[in-house]
């Protein structure tokens, strides 16, 4: 997958949609990421954290009871092992050092459930950087333990009250203090969203996920796996991994939140900075989505994958809710591995689909973009109501 | 459908004559929608002396305002605003001076692009601004306001570099808005150290009247701007009194003030 | 650290004091492990699954932020990073693979906050065998989330009522559970304690943890470090640690909860089925740990450690629950990890001895044993009832 | 101090003489001090046809112990029983009967073997059990036993093989303790299968007598285990009764059931 260009363009998707104020600072982050990104000594140093610090490379795991009871081969890319518990690390290491490398000593951030929050946190305390995470009062209040994990981390946390108290409105109230604060601060966006450089620059720093994965699939399978799976909230996990498969004959597969499946139902639009499919009414109001997962809850997708869906070299499809509990359990009880439930999305296509659209003995590799750790007592709360 | 037309916009040349003529531009914002009598309150602050009206389409998500301005585009949007309902109640209404229409590029983008610009025409408004359609993006909009006669006023920020304000500037209608500071919507004590310097790098590169917007929130403010600036867009201080009830004729005084500070 | 012969006896610890009708399962149990360990194929099978499932090797991160601070060279060992968040996943899977070996389809555990038996847990998921995890009353109320995450993995959660209802107990309900059931169940114990060979077997378990330490160490320091610390609740991640380095120079430090250690108060006894040093009136009768670090709770430190006190091999030091709360915080502010409290026990110790008992200059193995995500509620309540 | 003595303890003497005779051994236990009159109990259950008492010292830890006699245990350790003032009270009475000392090892190893079995010694008590201390880590107690000339009974347990079975009774003194089925103490409905095997694999390695415990619940259990065995030890089934407030004159009736059911 390639240099979307100084405009950003994944063929008709992508650009920089933001007010006059900021667009010398997109250009500005563009500049320092192609410089960085040119250089070895940022490589080494990038991929030298993550793997002292954050775990890196992460294992591919073969599912052997879930892959016999479903008839095909599953394997697994193990986010869910990187510090922090998610692919979000990758991201927000590569964007602390490119903040000291522009010597900007803060960062901002937004979060929805609070993944990235305590990943930018995260990568903040680390560098010595200052951090402030934007999150929706609904999420804050949803999410309380998150925000005391990121004070805990040393960063600010600002409650969002504005439109519909989350995620999306967490994006664009960083966005309106980037405005304000450009000089000093960096916008460190979650996914690969926004205007240009941010899709680019971190489907570049995921990219890890994908070359990693496709040297361990090598080893294991002497080759691609047939099917590559990975959940779509923003895209960053499933950029990441398809980057080290797209030039292979591997079927791409994301997979969205059937309450938020922007690639499917949305239409093309721009909000955040960015053009792409879009959750919208008619007239171009953005629509909120809505599932049982916060971190898929995105209205949009990255452009790379709105374009990946129109050239047809990936595929999106959805999951309900209901078969995200049923993957979810199925993982624990059979692997020993209770996932997240946004990953858990591309498991219950799986599992639905095996046999099916997804040919019996097949090679699967599914990204495990983070741990369920997290999601734990919403799952209680959520079998304990449905019985 | 009315021609392309490659001559000055209607809300240009008028903008030019005031300011030629010696006069300060006072232009107002007000939100679509936001209270019933909407209509009622462009006609009131155009009779207390505005120059033009920036009239808002609300948006879901609108990136760079400031919390009063975001209040009142919740509530319009509560009352079902919707692009159709607000150009067709501009177009059967008479208010006396230009207007543009302020609001975010996927309204423009979801309506299509020409069809958004002969909406605009037929409803009688002149222009319009997109803040978040930067001068790298706006060529197929450009496109369409030029085919349907509709003026595009360009902002111009204090983070601009000057090739930029003067690419910006070369490109703009109407007027050059220069933001006063770098931040959103809103109202502020004091003026920004910025919003002197951005008139004047933008007036190197243009004879466009130049107004200032983002954060005037007093005559006075107004005033000390106005001596290097051709006039101020004025937001959310008005847009605060309109949610706080105060109706076309609080808004008219409001606007009046400004008129009286900035002379005739 | 040897072989401690067929009696289980290191120095005058150690030992098999279980009732008779246990003793031929420690026999058993004894003989199976010795023949597997012998066996390359086993050690095979442990170490891959160990890397393709658990996440090993972890690395050692060297802190930066927090070693300017204190004037030492500070590194971490990161079994925060293995799978399900702790070093305990070491000693379930060689234990559920010795299950296997043996043919039981049955494990039990006991557990205290919960972490070994989520490790437990998982185990018996992978391997499919069926588990019960014993927990005292007071701990499944505590820790009612843990409970749910062991039933989502397929786990019995059996609720303790005996005596004080906490871990101590727990121990004692699998053991009784271990005389029933003896035929087709394997007792999954939690750390290097209990009748022999768990002591024994448990390090071995464990001793990856300093086989890779030291060789990491090795190359970033080029030998050992000056001092080697770890936290001490059973002793295993201790144990383990200090099994790569009892060779070298380096000083050994375990640190205890100050309302837990047994190493420095404790009196030499027998409890579970081992002697060893324990917290236990003038009469005998065992006293029950508290500091805030549940993992930490325990009455007695396993024999070997009670064995190197003894020798002066190595030393053991306490942590106050204030200090640690100290510790806990700095270590997630300066370097964005979040540790467990059993872990931040040595850090606490650490951070008070720096340019003290620890000389400036100094290099310090800590092993982080474990990620505080369990902890940060707990963490929020404490401090917001401290303010 | 006593002499150390290579004879016969009296506990055994009285044990073998009593199966010899042709009688069935009732052996009851009842933990010290989980009632304030406990000395009572014992001297009822004496009465009532015991042939040997077992006396619980209560321990925190109580591995082998189920629910009754934990919380026997509980009960006693709340009301601050301590080792040595078990020892003075069995000291200051006169029971009748051969008593032993049921408890853990810890109790033993932390007042410190000799000490432990002087004071057994001088407290009358002839003998001691001690579930967790196995023949492997036996020596150590065994010597300062046969100093104090304090005889030390063992369990057998189902898993035992034979080859264990028979170094066990080896060492056994006073009786030996089968245990009737895996697990821990309390009542069963039924008998395990396990009882009579165990009892007939111990007969080959001994001619001391053989009592079987863990679950012996019933007069019947104990008359159809005492086809194969010398005697019962009868635990829980006693302790709950005295739990439930039953006194000495209860736990005497349920002791005279065993004893009729068993013969004089
Ligand atoms: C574990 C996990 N997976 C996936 C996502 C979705 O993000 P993306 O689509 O950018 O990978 C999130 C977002 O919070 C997440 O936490
Ligand atoms: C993270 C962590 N560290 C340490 C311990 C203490 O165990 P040990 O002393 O056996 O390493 C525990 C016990 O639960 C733990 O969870």
């Amino acid at each position: 997958m390639g240099d979307p260009g100084p405009t950003g363009r994944f063929g008709d998707f992508g650009g920089r949609y933001v007010p006059e104020s900021l667009m010398p600072a997109c250009l500005e982050l563009e500049v320092a990421f192609r410089e960085a990104w040119a250089d070895p000594e940022f490589h080494r140093h990038f991929e030298s954290i993550l793997a002292t610090y954050g775990g890196r490379p992460t294992p591919v795991t073969e599912c052997h009871r879930l892959s016999d009871r479903l008839g095909i081969r599953l394997l697994l890319k193990r986010e869910d092992l990187a510090h922090t518990g998610s692919h979000k690390l990758n991201n927000v290491i590569g964007q602390a050092l490119l903040t000291e490398r522009m010597g900007k000593p803060r960062m901002i951030a937004e979060t929805g459930a609070g993944q990235h929050g305590v990943a930018s946190a995260t990568a903040a305390a680390l560098f010595g950087l200052e951090c402030t995470v934007f999150m929706g009062e609904v999420d804050t209040q949803r999410q309380a333990l998150n925000v005391f994990r990121m004070e805990l981390l040393g960063a600010e946390v600002r409650t969002v009250t504005s439109g519909s108290r989350t995620l999306k409105d967490a994006v664009n109230e960083a966005l309106r203090e980037w405005v304000a604060t450009v000089e000093d601060t960096h916008y460190c966006l979650g996914s690969v969203m926004g205007p240009h450089p941010f899709p680019y620059m971190v489907r570049e720093f995921q990219r890890i996920v994908g070359t990693e994965a496709r040297a361990q699939c090598e080893a294991l399978l002497g080759g691609a796996p047939d099917v590559v799976v990975a959940c779509v909230g923003g895209g960053s996990n499933a950029i990441g991994t398809f980057s080290g498969f797209v030039d292979t004959g591997a079927r791409l597969v994301g997979v969205e939140a059937a309450g938020g499946a922007a690639a499917t139902n949305g239409v093309p639009g721009v909000v955040h900075g960015m053009k792409s499919r879009l959750l919208q009414d008619e007239d171009g109001q953005i629509l909120e989505a809505l599932s049982i997962s916060a971190g898929l809850d995105s209205p949009g997708i990255g452009p790379e994958h709105a374009h990946l869906g129109a050239i047809g070299r990936a595929e999106y499809r959805s999951a309900t809710d209901e078969e995200v509990l049923g993957a979810f359990s199925a993982l624990a009880e059979t692997e020993g591995i209770i996932p997240a439930l946004e990953p858990a999305h591309g498991l219950a296509w799986i599992i639905a689909e095996a046999g099916r659209d997804i040919p019996a003995g097949s090679s699967v590799l599914l990204t495990l973009s983070g741990r369920g750790d997290k999601d734990v007592a919403q799952v209680r709360e959520l079998l304990a109501g449905g019985r | 459908m009315p021609e392309v037309t490659g001559e000055l916009g209607a809300m240009e040349r008028s903008l030019r004559a005031r300011r030629d003529a010696g006069s300060k531009l006072v232009v107002p914002y007000v939100m679509a929608g936001m209270v019933p009598e909407w209509i009622e309150v462009l006609q009131a602050v155009a009779s207390a002396g505005a120059d033009a009206i920036e009239v808002g389409l609300p948006f879901s998500d609108p990136m760079i305002d400031g919390p009063v301005i975001q209040a009142a585009g919740l509530a319009s949007l509560g009352r079902a605003t919707t692009v159709h309902g607000v150009l067709d109640a501009l177009a059967g209404a008479e208010i006396g001076v230009p207007l543009v229409v302020m609001t975010y590029y996927n309204l423009v983008f979801r309506t299509g692009h020409r069809r958004f610009a002969a909406s605009l025409r037929e409803s009688g408004v002149a222009a319009a601004l997109i803040p978040d359609l930067s001068i790298e993006e706006l060529d197929p909009w450009a496109a369409a306001a030029a085919w349907g006669g509709v003026e595009t006023v360009l902002m111009v920020a204090p983070s601009s570099p000057q090739a930029r304000v003067a690419a910006i500037v070369a490109r703009a209608q109407g007027f050059v808005y220069a933001v006063a500071r770098m931040g959103v919507t809103g109202e502020r004590r004091a003026l920004g150290a910025d919003a002197l310097a951005v008139v004047r790098r933008a007036r190197e590169g243009t004879d466009l009247p130049i107004c200032v917007g983002i954060g005037i929130s007093t005559p006075e403010q107004a005033a000390e701007v106005c001596e290097v600036a051709d006039g101020v867009a004025v937001g959310s201080a008005l847009v605060r009194r309109l949610l706080d009830g105060e109706g076309p004729e609080g808004a008219a005084r409001f606007v009046a003030r400004f008129r009286e500070a900035l002379g005739p």
